[in-house]
């Protein structure tokens, strides 16, 4: 793979390709381990009949074989699974990572404290740019649309590239470990599993 | 008399959290019952690629990455439509795909909305766009769309053939894409990876704001041509290509629940320092 | 040229920096390097001891990223041996330990935590208190984080692994019971939650050195001298490159662009 | 209007009890969040079973046969379940990963480090210039951890260069933090929308 990015050879382009489109068959096939081992567990939850937890395990397992034999069967692009996909799992997964808003509410308020000069600066700095994403503000004090830009394409910019920097080379060491296999131990580990 | 003013600043301390919820929806509602209308002004990351939409000639194809999911629906989708309202006015041939699960069902709700811009300007599916679906793997499926396209598709999202269509009869690898997009909540990275470094291919990312500052330095050498700066961008999109939408409608949220989130922000930290102050 | 053009300068670079590591790691080894000191390790060890003094638990979490993905693999990882450590001293100073696991992503890991945290209570002799049951409750979602904390109310919360959107909820639920927190994760754009929240926060891949410097293991220090060897290459490119330019000299520009 | 259609009544519902989580944690808001797990394990099923078929199955049956071996790969990480062998799975699991990282791997040197590199020279003719590199170059140096000067006239200046790094990080995370407010608002904004229009059917 390595070897097709930077050298021009015919043959181990080819191959590369092919690699490419096996890596994505089994990573297709790597979806469906979620699911397999969300049926092991709630099997397991109907079994132990505690309270009214089973009850759940018998919705979910109820649900996701809907998905699956619609989606299956009819395919996803047919009338039957579009109307279970909005009706069901467009509501929940638009409400679900949005809903995030309420805690990070919370924790602005509760959490976010001047204690050290390091959260003094992240506040502060935040308390800026909260005001300039604002439109209203931004309309009527037109300097804070300078204050905010500045932040992000200087300070933040440069911050953020030192630590892409970093980034990028711990993940250049990464490949170093796997393909020299100082990474095998934790493979290993894994497959107790 | 001090501990009278502590006592306040105590109280004020320990809103319930409820409230707060409370207020931070009422914020939301109010200003998308009674719009306001703001000025909106432009980035230069949107500029950027607004001005590089209008290079686009008439034969040119443009993939667009529909990545993202029903929770940033919001913004992706608004920005999607005016990106693409921009492309089919230059003519240009669009190729719609996903790499991310919730894509193609996206994708669907998109064109209920964008249909009419389509049949508008003659647009025939499967001659100037086409949908191709969903494929796996993430970034070893942007390589492979980028090396050869055919290695991740066999057929469109509705079951024909990539060779019998007309359009992806010219559609092989990158040497055929004038430009990408991705709408994306997940990895920019690995597009801009994946289509600039390696072949040079003029990469635009759509993503949320708190991506942002996250691939903002690739903005800034280059890498990434435009960057839509998600519901923000999508109102600028929107503002430039003269289509006012849902995402304009969201600038006026904006105003009120930041500055909410921000009068929280100050009130807690008073609070809290006026607390220790009397602690010590 | 065999080299594709402008590849050039990358494809060397590859080599030097894999070459550096392998020097580092095979024929130099990384006993004799150290690593500077790690403020995190001094704040969990503080944690730690308020927990026993205040006689509630520590909370530990490595996130959900699992060890299947390339991308996420190395922050579990890292979380993983700040776990071992943790239950190490939990196991020594005698706080009670939590370390709640995702049942929906990175399931993989649970058996290696499990395995990790009774190692440590054995290697201190405490292995009577371990109880797999109590110690790692698995949390069917997400959100039964904040259930979670308002029940164990624990003086610490420690959290290094790959996060996503839940990061915010994790900080959100124990900074408001107000239990110190430490935080660590390579999501870049999830780390401001746990710099907000947290007493200290671990910046993206500072998770790295702290396990190397926890774990002590010579390969993985040596494999840290080598990314600073060349982080230090990269301050001095940027620094000579900076002045080569402000004199007008595009030669270093030129040279790395090829 | 109110709507009278049922799917937007069952829409709405779900909206509401996953939103009714971030009060309290609730038997609703637990019944909505299993039904989001499975939809979302079936619909992953859904897709991972088009892409199998598409680019696995079908060029198979027209006698690609090197098709074999991603498939076989792909039913082999399965034996993970078996404890007898689970050895199996290692082999697929092990490909992935060496994909994964070969994918990805191969760009970093030129995306995230030569480029960054050269972009940050820039001529000091101006403070933000200034300023930019001298952040870039003193953030970096935080990150140094093994390789510092050892002697105790250049630990104490390195050691405030480490400090200021920290600082110049934390303005860009406020930052960061700020932005997110924007995106979570726009995002849960969208589900608002969804509730005054199209269910409630004001505005």
């Amino acid at each position: 793979m390595i070897g097709q990015w930077f050298l021009k050879i015919p043959s181990l382009n080819e191959l590369a390709t092919s690699v490419q489109q096996w890596g994505i068959i089994i990573a297709a096939f790597a979806m469906g381990l979620g699911s397999v081992n969300i049926i092991i567990r709630n099997v397991h939850r109907i079994q132990k009949r505690e309270g009214t937890d089973w009850l759940y395990a018998i919705w979910l397992l109820a649900i996701f074989f809907l998905f699956a034999i619609v989606g299956i069967g009819f395919g996803s692009a047919s009338s039957q699974y579009r109307y279970i996909f909005n009706t069901i799992l467009q509501p929940l997964s638009a409400t679900m990572y949005p809903a995030t808003l309420f805690f990070l509410v919370s924790a602005i308020y509760r959490t976010f404290k001047t204690r050290t000069v390091e959260g003094g600066l992240f506040v502060i700095v935040g308390a800026i740019i909260l005001v300039a994403n604002a439109p209203v503000m931004a309309a009527t004090f037109p300097f804070l649309v300078s204050v905010k830009s500045w932040i992000m394409d200087v300070e933040l910019t440069a911050a953020y590239r030192a630590i892409l920097l970093g980034i990028g080379l711990g993940a250049i060491m990464l490949g170093f470990r796997v393909i020299f296999g100082l990474e095998t131990t934790h493979l290993g580990r894994e497959e107790e599993t | 008399m001090a501990s009278k003013q502590d006592g306040v600043w105590i109280k004020l301390q320990h809103i319930p959290r409820e409230i707060l919820y409370f207020l931070i929806i009422i914020s939301m509602i109010v200003p998308l019952l009674r719009p306001m209308g703001l000025p909106i002004t432009i980035s230069p990351q949107t500029r950027s690629l607004f001005d590089s939409l209008n290079t686009l000639e008439p034969a040119d194809v443009m993939l667009e990455f529909v990545d993202w999911s029903a929770g940033s629906m919001s913004f992706h989708q608004p920005g999607c439509i005016a990106v693409s309202f921009q492309a089919v006015k230059r003519g240009a041939k669009l190729v719609f795909l996903s790499t991310s699960t919730e894509g193609p069902l996206m994708y669907e709700l998109m064109l209920e909305k964008f249909q009419s811009v389509f049949d508008e300007a003659d647009y025939v599916y499967g001659e100037d766009y086409v949908y191709l679906g969903y494929v796996a793997g993430e970034e070893t499926a942007r390589a492979a769309i980028a090396s050869d396209i055919r290695t991740a598709f066999s057929s469109d999202y509705y079951g024909t053939s990539l060779d019998e269509i007309p359009l992806m009869q010219r559609v092989h690898n990158y040497a055929d894409y004038s430009m990408i997009i991705s709408y994306t909540m997940g990895s920019p990275e690995s597009f801009v990876r994946q289509f600039n470094t390696q072949y040079g291919v003029i990469t635009h990312i759509h993503c949320g704001e708190m991506m942002t500052p996250t691939i903002l330095p690739f903005w800034a050498s280059g890498q990434i041509t435009g960057l839509l700066n998600g519901g923000v961008g999508a109102a600028e999109m929107e503002v430039l290509v003269k289509r006012p939408g849902d995402a304009v409608k969201l600038t006026d949220v904006y105003s009120f629940s930041n500055i909410l989130v921000f009068v929280f922000l100050i009130i807690g930290n008073i609070g809290f320092i006026m607390q220790r102050r009397k602690g010590e | 040229m065999i080299i594709a053009s402008g590849k050039v300068v990358d494809f060397i670079a590859l080599i030097l920096i894999w070459a550096v590591a392998a020097v580092f790691v095979w024929i130099v080894g990384g006993k004799r390097f150290t690593i500077r000191r790690m403020v995190a390790i001094d704040v969990i060890e503080e944690a730690v001891g308020r927990a026993v003094e205040t006689e509630k638990a520590v909370v530990m979490n490595i996130g959900g990223g699992g060890l299947l993905r390339g991308e996420y693999a190395p922050a579990t990882m890292a979380g993983l041996t700040v776990l071992g450590y943790v239950a190490g001293l939990t196991a020594r100073l005698g706080a009670d330990l939590i370390a709640p696991m995702y049942s929906d992503g990175g399931v993989e890991t649970i058996p290696v935590a499990t395995e990790l945290i009774r190692d440590a209570y054995m290697a201190e002799g405490e292995v009577e208190r371990f109880d797999a049951e109590e110690m790692i409750p698995f949390l069917p979602v997400q959100a039964s984080v904040m259930a979670l904390a308002d029940r164990v109310r624990p003086a610490a919360n420690i959290m290094v692994g790959y996060y996503w959107h839940e990061s915010c909820i994790w900080a959100e639920a124990f900074g408001r019971i107000g239990a110190i927190q430490v935080g660590g994760t390579t999501n870049l754009y999830q780390i401001p939650f746990f710099a907000g929240a947290c007493d200290y926060v671990l910046i993206g891949e500072e998770v790295y050195p702290i396990s190397a410097y926890i774990s002590k293991d010579p390969k993985l220090i040596a494999t840290i001298v080598g990314q600073d060897a060349f982080k230090w290459i990269a301050a001095i490119l940027i620094i000579l490159g900076t002045i080569l330019v402000s004199f007008g000299n595009q030669w270093l520009t030129q040279f790395l662009s090829m | 209007m109110i709507s009278t259609d049922p799917s937007i009544w069952v829409m709405a519902f779900f909206t509401i009890a996953i939103t009714s989580l971030a009060f309290r944690d609730n038997p609703l808001a637990k019944f909505a969040e299993h039904t989001f797990l499975a939809a979302q394990a079936g619909n992953l099923i859904t897709m991972a079973w088009r892409n199998i078929r598409s680019i696995g199955l079908q060029p198979l049956m027209k006698g690609s046969m090197t098709m074999l071996i991603p498939l076989l790969f792909g039913v082999a990480l399965y034996t993970r379940y078996s404890k007898r062998y689970i050895w199996v799975s290692r082999y697929p699991t092990a490909m992935m990963v060496g994909i994964g990282t070969g994918v990805t791997v191969r760009a970093f040197v030129e995306f995230q480090f030569i480029q960054q590199i050269i972009d940050t020279f820039k001529p000091l003719n101006s403070f933000n210039n200034i300023f930019f590199v001298a952040t870039v170059v003193i953030c970096l140096t935080y990150f140094i951890y093994s390789l510092t000067p050892k002697s105790p006239a250049l630990e104490k200046p390195m050691s405030y260069v480490t400090r200021l790094g920290r600082y110049l990080m934390m303005i860009a995370f406020g930052a960061s933090m700020a932005n997110t407010v924007i995106t979570r608002v726009g995002q849960y904004a969208g589900r608002i929308m969804f509730l005054l229009y199209d269910w409630l059917g004001l505005g």
